[in-house]
């Protein structure tokens, strides 16, 4: 079994909290994604898995087995670093081989270790490599042969710390897809932590949201996306982020529906709000707003040529929006004062003190 | 991870550190609790005579007499003589070798070459040109091993030259982390190429030039080959450094002195490392 | 200033003064060259000094220095005792570099500062107290045999403070995620030192071994004292023989001292890039 | 796993190996050796007879170099060969007898001292109070060999070497200063190559004439900056260089005489050769600068020991005449053809009033005390051999050191093919020299002769190379070395 679960796990250096009482299942052969800004506590909790990092507190589970003091070679584990982390001095076959060989009493014979760094180097394409020095790669190619080592000692669960962030735009795009093929071949569970929400969205089965050390929300990607737990969800996850705007709901029968009252102009609300707050943060999705409406009026400060789409960029009272428009429509012209229709269905509200969805 | 993890880590590392803090156990601190040992009791002349207690009025004495005191004075004349020199010298060298030619590697070959040659190498080689016989500089009379005022002079002239090597390599090193755009900027400000060198390239390489000088300093405290070599300590004792004449002291009935001695090139070159140490730390804080 | 490509007159300007200045740094090795070519007697007899060999040339001062001179076993004692130092406080450097490097212990930052502070007690400070000490175990007496003089020449360099930091400096510099992949790995302590960690490092302890090689070879004041049989002497005390015995031959100490600074020097054209890393380290960052 | 295994175990060796060094210190083993008579060691004489196989005698010496060291390599062998009990082994302990004495006082800290030691003329109240000496008149009072007695021993050797009535060393390798000078030179400027200068005042009158003809323009004599010839001509007159009787009136030297008008005169002769231009002053720190102002005739006359006669001859021997006078006893590597352009000649050292004079010098060779009885005896025994006349005649043949024993002398100038070379005219002139050594006047007795040495030398440099008034130089050298004296008093202990 390889399922790997935290148990109300706390990570302090010294005087900071680096995760804080962070409980999580990541279920067997699942493709788990940590996602957060820098310094969130991710990597913290990934390394904690991978045994670089006591737990201070609570329980860490790979399967049914408990490893808060486990040797980091001992829990059947690879990991892939952000940096590939790969030994300069050896080639690429010495580096795919040395979880082989590292561990003398657990070492395979010299056929297997043969036969098992072909394998690994035949899945990553890596065969014509074999006796180059990493130095000698380009940075997908480096990418690949620290996958490779990752793959060669056939772990229950694979580790990733921002695997692709040291590759160009394309080749992510495409090591993104190789890497959820991968996974599908291997029938293993990843950890994989990232700060990009693009990669995010892309390959996991969930994701994870962490901030400050704190699970934020759990969840599928389109899940995660169409209900953020909280401000900060609705806020990190989506490009261009979530328009916000603070308001008031307006109940009172004579102003007619319900709406939000905010300093740009109304929204409409299709149905009433499960708590009775008063003040929220309205929050939409830039693919929900509409230029040529009549709910809120903006000033156009830029508009940005996607080719496919653009986006303008408007001044919301003291915030920044994003509308998103189709190519194909009238761009609005700079200085510009339009107004924008809301889909109310499509209107997510928060509570500014708990920052809690509440609708 | 766990306590035994951590016991299997501290009994490595003290392995591991076993055979250097031997060797420093026993031939730096056991000799340092010998030396002042020894300063502190005079050895008999006699066959089986055991020591005397004489204490730190006799450390003082020595200190504060005349011998230490010429040998120390000889020490720093030393310096004086082979420190600037060879930071001036190594900055002209690695000035006139700094720069894109055809050939400049052989160049900066020979300059740096006399690394090759050790304190003893080079003393026989100067012997070539001050010795008072057969030397070809032998009526150069600033050069003459013969004078008191001369000798210690020619001395260091090798000494310089066996250091030529080191001291250009340093400010060639360090020369060549001089960002050209910085240069060329300057230029571009109007800086000729004198206030260039001045205003730009030395407060750039200064750290390179302080550890030179350092280094020259310590060189110079340990000077002894040239000395036994060129000028024998003579004439009139006029090059007798400080070293020098600590090894003359070996003799049971000198040890006192001798150790004493040894104390006080201890404080020197203690002092030099605490000068270090502050420069060091006063350049750290203002790199920041 | 330095590095614009010149133009071609001033280019020829350059050439010029870079040949003077190289003729004034060889123009002692010159000499040397000069009076080791030149029969021994002719060089004392000489009535003024000359530039260039007196003639007739003699070629074979270089040979008679090890026929003669019996140079061939200071080069074998200095050769052992420098492969000796050098092995040992590279081994013993990488040791505790490690220790420092990668290792919590108790009293580590003591130790430390022990181990750092004895760069204030160079041999020539305790040098007479060294010397007391050897000659009590023995090492060091007129009657010491090969296993004493080498033991003598070696003790008290097999460890020392400085390789031991520059050294750690070099692990230091080995990224963290490395260490981390090779715990992962599943190397031990000694697994990652001996397979990832000194091999990583190797430009770092190449230029440690290398300076090491020169300070070992080059060495004269502990070896002058601690040797007290002209059996045992090391090649920078043999030159020291030369020309006193016999003052009519001269030119064999000439030779002698060129011959003692080849080994460093072909060290130096080998291994350039290397050996002024090494001199060069704590200089510039 | 193996390697740090092996360093640690060297680790491991090394500090057990020092620990157990130096956890003993204290030097309990008080060898008793008093001043007085009743207190001298005894001899084992004949003991090593006893003693199952060879026994090993090592003799350290410090100043013998090129032919004289090979001589006594020689005698050595042919005594090794000559019996199978003992075994002498020579080993060179130091280029000068400043290093060998170093060597010899360090090894008194690990009593590793040598069977014999050849220390310099100097030492000799050094030996009596080191308590590390056998005095030879020991074994030769109750050794019944006749080859132990030397009734024709050179009274001023034996008187130089004993005190308080106790001959210390047993065997001798004797020097004298003498006066090399350039024959050719001499001529040149009109002096008589056959008559060399017989005083000082007679070297300056001789400088001042080379220095007319424009020879020896480094200054016409050439002397090293060493006391010895100071304490020649001062002993050469009688007068003495430290109190209670040059240190031998049966009470140790507490301070010096410098103020007696044969030291003042002779720091004199040096302050005015310099300042009239006619002295080369070379630094005592030089060991053969001195020769080559000769080779290279920057000057003309040099005071140096009898013992450099054969370097010297073999050096001159460049001439082809003079090489087959002198056979294969010169050891020089010319080249054909090369002619040394003068010749050399060797006169009696001038003294300050008359030729000659002066003391003993060389070196002494003692039997120390720390060996068994059979080492002792053995070495004892070898040193007897030496002194056989035969062995002194080969001696001084090859090694140039001064016969000390007149049979030998006798048996020397008996062979007309030495008599008429080169180096045995000069070893006869030198001899002649030494014996009109008053045996009633030896030189001092000086525990820190080797301070003693210094200060004196640094006292000439001073006004020889710096200009200083000799007044001054001798106070400072004087007070320094008065303090000497008195700390070498008290550390005697």
């Amino acid at each position: 079994m390889s399922s790997v679960s935290f148990d109300h796990v706390t990570k302090r250096f010294g005087d900071t909290t680096a995760v804080d009482d962070l409980t999580l299942e990541v279920a067997d052969r699942e493709f788990m994604v940590l996602l957060g800004p820098s310094g969130c506590g991710k990597t913290t909790a990934l390394r904690m898995i991978a045994g670089l990092e006591s737990v201070t507190e609570g329980e860490l589970r790979i399967g049914e087995r408990r490893v808060n003091d486990v040797d980091a070679r001992d829990r059947d584990i690879s990991m892939v670093f952000q940096s590939y982390a790969l030994y300069p001095h050896m080639t690429v076959r010495k580096n795919i081989e040395s979880p082989l060989v590292a561990t003398r009493h657990a070492r395979p014979a010299a056929a297997e270790r043969a036969a098992r760094v072909r394998e690994a180097a035949d899945v990553l394409d890596l065969a014509p490599y074999l006796d180059r020095k990493p130095g000698e790669l380009s940075g997908g190619q480096r990418q690949r042969v620290a996958l490779a080592r990752a793959i060669v000692r056939r772990p229950q669960v694979f580790l990733m710390d921002e695997p692709l962030s040291n590759l160009d735009a394309k080749l992510r795009t495409q090591t993104r897809l190789e890497l959820v093929e991968l996974w599908r071949r291997l029938e293993a569970t990843f950890i994989y932590v990232t700060h990009d929400q693009v990669e995010a969205m892309t390959m996991a089965s969930r994701i994870a949201v962490i901030a400050d050390g704190r699970l934020q929300q759990v969840g599928p990607p389109q899940a995660v996306y169409d209900r953020p737990a909280n401000l900060f969800v609705a806020g990190f996850i989506g490009s261009p982020p979530m328009n916000m705007i603070a308001g008031e709901v307006d109940r009172s029968p004579l102003a007619g529906p319900l709406r939000v009252r905010t300093a740009i102009g109304n929204i409409p609300l299709p149905t009433p709000p499960t708590t009775n707050l008063h003040s929220v943060v309205a929050g939409i999705r830039p693919e929900h707003l509409r230029l040529g409406g009549s709910d809120l009026s903006v000033e156009v400060l830029n508009v940005e040529q996607l080719g496919h789409e653009r986006h303008v960029i408007c001044r919301a009272g003291d915030a920044r929006w994003v509308v998103r428009q189709a190519a194909h429509e009238p761009a609005p012209a700079v200085g510009e004062r339009v107004g924008l229709g809301v889909d109310g269905a499509s209107l997510h509200l928060f509570d500014p003190t708990s920052t809690e969805r509440i609708a | 991870m766990g306590k035994r993890r951590n016991v299997r880590q501290w009994a490595l590392a003290y392995a591991l550190l076993l055979p250097s803090l031997v060797v420093f156990a026993v031939f730096a601190y056991l000799p340092l609790y010998r030396l002042v040992h020894f300063s502190l009791y005079q050895q008999s002349s006699r066959l089986g005579g055991g020591e005397r207690y004489v204490g730190f009025g006799a450390v003082w004495d020595v200190l504060s007499g005349e011998r230490f005191l010429q040998g120390t004075w000889i020490t720093i004349k030393f310096l004086i003589f082979t420190v600037p020199a060879g930071i001036a010298l190594g900055v002209l060298l690695a000035m006139a070798a700094h720069r894109r030619l055809k050939g400049i590697k052989i160049f900066q070959t020979i300059f740096s070459s006399t690394v090759a040659s050790s304190v003893a190498v080079s003393s026989v080689v100067f012997l070539t040109l001050v010795n008072e016989q057969i030397g070809l500089l032998r009526n150069v009379s600033w050069l003459s091993l013969k004078s008191p005022n001369s000798a210690l002079f020619a001395a260091a002239l090798s000494s310089v030259w066996q250091n030529l090597g080191l001291t250009f390599v340093i400010v060639l090193a360090a020369l060549q982390t001089v960002p050209e755009e910085l240069l060329e900027a300057a230029h571009l400000d109007g800086y000729g190429a004198v206030r260039r060198f001045f205003r730009v390239v030395v407060p750039l390489i200064s750290p390179a030039l302080f550890f030179l000088a350092i280094v020259l300093v310590v060189y110079g405290f340990q000077a002894y080959a040239q000395i036994e070599l060129i000028t024998g300590g003579g004439p009139l004792r006029s090059t007798e450094t400080l070293l020098y004449r600590i090894t003359k002291l070996q003799k049971n009935t000198d040890l006192q002195v001798g150790a004493s001695m040894s104390l006080g090139l201890f404080g020197l070159t203690f002092l030099v490392a605490l000068v270090q140490f502050r420069l060091l730390e006063r350049r750290v804080t203002y790199g920041n | 200033m330095a590095t614009d490509a010149p133009r071609r007159g001033a280019a020829i300007g350059w050439y010029v003064l870079l040949s003077a200045l190289s003729l004034i740094v060889l123009f002692p090795v010159w000499m040397t060259i000069a009076r080791a070519l030149s029969d021994g007697s002719a060089t004392l007899f000489a009535r003024t000094p000359s530039v260039l060999p007196y003639s007739p040339i003699q070629w074979d001062a270089f040979s008679r220095a090890f026929t003669e001179g019996g140079l061939g076993r200071p080069l074998l004692v200095s050769g052992l005792v420098t492969l000796i130092i050098v092995a040992a406080q590279t081994a013993t450097a990488v040791g505790a570099a490690y220790a420092f490097a990668f290792l919590e212990f108790p009293f580590k930052r003591i130790v430390m500062v022990l181990c750092a502070a004895t760069l204030l007690l160079p041999i020539e400070v305790t040098l007479i107290a060294n010397i007391q000490t050897l000659q009590e175990v023995g090492l060091v007496s007129p009657s010491q045999g090969f296993g004493e003089a080498i033991g003598a020449l070696t003790l008290p360099f097999l460890a020392q403070a400085f390789g031991i930091f520059l050294i750690r400096q070099g692990f230091l510099g080995i990224p963290k995620d490395l260490r981390d992949a090779a715990q992962l790995d599943g190397y031990s302590d000694l697994g990652f030192l001996r397979r990832v960690a000194v091999p990583v490092t190797r430009p770092v302890i190449g230029s440690f071994v290398l300076i090491a090689f020169l300070s070992a070879y080059n060495q004269y004041v502990w070896p002058r004292f601690s040797v007290k049989t002209n059996r045992w002497d090391t090649v920078q005390l043999a030159l020291r023989r030369f020309g006193l015995d016999n003052p009519d031959q001269l030119n064999l100490g000439f030779a002698a001292a060129i011959i003692a600074a080849l080994p460093v020097l072909v060290l130096l054209l080998v291994f350039q890039k290397q050996l002024i890393r090494g001199l060069t380290a704590g200089a510039v960052k | 796993m193996a390697r740090p295994t092996k360093i640690l175990s060297a680790a491991l060796l090394a500090t057990a190996l020092l620990a157990a060094s130096c956890g003993g210190g204290d030097d309990t083993d008080g060898t008793a050796s008093g001043n007085g008579d009743s207190n001298l060691p005894t001899c084992p004489v004949d003991a090593f007879k006893k003693a199952s196989g060879r026994t090993e005698v090592v003799m350290w010496e410090g100043s013998y170099v090129g032919r004289n060291n090979a001589a006594l390599h020689a005698i050595a062998d042919a005594y090794n060969l000559s019996q199978n009990k003992v075994t002498v082994r020579v080993e060179k302990q130091g280029a000068t007898y400043d290093e060998l004495r170093r060597n010899y006082e360090q090894a008194m800290n690990g009593k590793n001292l040598p069977a014999i030691v050849a220390g310099e003329d100097t030492w000799t109240q050094f030996m009596v109070d080191s308590g590390t000496a056998l005095p030879a008149s020991q074994c030769i009072k109750v050794d019944k060999d006749p080859r132990a007695k030397m009734a024709d021993l050179l009274p001023s050797v034996a008187a130089a070497y004993t005190v308080d009535g106790v001959q210390w060393p047993g065997s001798f390798a004797v020097s004298t200063p003498v006066l090399y000078y350039n024959r050719t030179a001499f001529a040149n400027a009109g002096l008589d190559p056959d008559k060399p200068p017989a005083t000082l005042a007679e070297v300056k009158a001789a400088a001042e004439k080379l220095k007319a003809a424009k020879l020896g323009t480094s200054g016409p004599l050439v002397m090293k900056m060493d006391p010895w010839f100071i304490e020649h001509a001062v002993t050469g007159v009688g007068e003495t260089v430290v109190n209670n009787d040059n240190g031998r009136d049966g009470k140790r030297a507490t301070a010096t005489t410098f103020d007696n008008p044969a030291v003042k005169e002779t720091f004199a002769f040096l302050a005015d050769m310099k300042k009239a231009g006619l002295l080369n002053a070379v630094s005592n720190s030089k060991l053969i600068d001195h020769y080559l102002a000769v080779a290279t005739q920057g000057s003309d006359m040099l005071f140096e020991t009898s013992a450099a006669i054969t370097l010297i001859a073999g050096v001159v021997a460049g001439n082809l005449d003079l090489k087959k006078e002198l056979g294969d006893t010169v050891d020089v590597n010319i080249p054909a053809g090369f002619k040394v352009p003068f010749e050399v000649g060797v006169g009696v050292y001038p003294g300050l009033k008359a030729p000659g004079k002066g003391q003993i010098g060389g070196s002494a060779w003692y039997i120390t005390t720390t060996g068994s009885d059979a080492v002792q005896s053995a070495a004892w025994d070898f040193l007897k051999y030496f002194n056989q006349v035969d062995n002194q005649v080969k001696w001084t043949r090859e090694g140039s050191y001064l016969p000390v024993r007149d049979k030998a002398q006798q048996e020397l100038e008996a062979d007309p093919s030495w008599a008429g070379s080169l180096i045995g005219r000069w070893i006869t002139t030198a001899y002649n020299g030494m014996k009109t050594l008053n045996a009633d006047f030896p030189g001092p007795l000086i525990g820190p002769y080797d301070v003693f040495r210094e200060d004196v030398a640094q006292a000439m440099e001073s006004v020889t190379l710096q200009g200083t008034d000799p007044a001054a130089a001798l106070k400072t050298a004087g007070s320094s070395i008065t303090a000497a004296l008195k700390k070498y008093n008290d550390t005697n202990f």
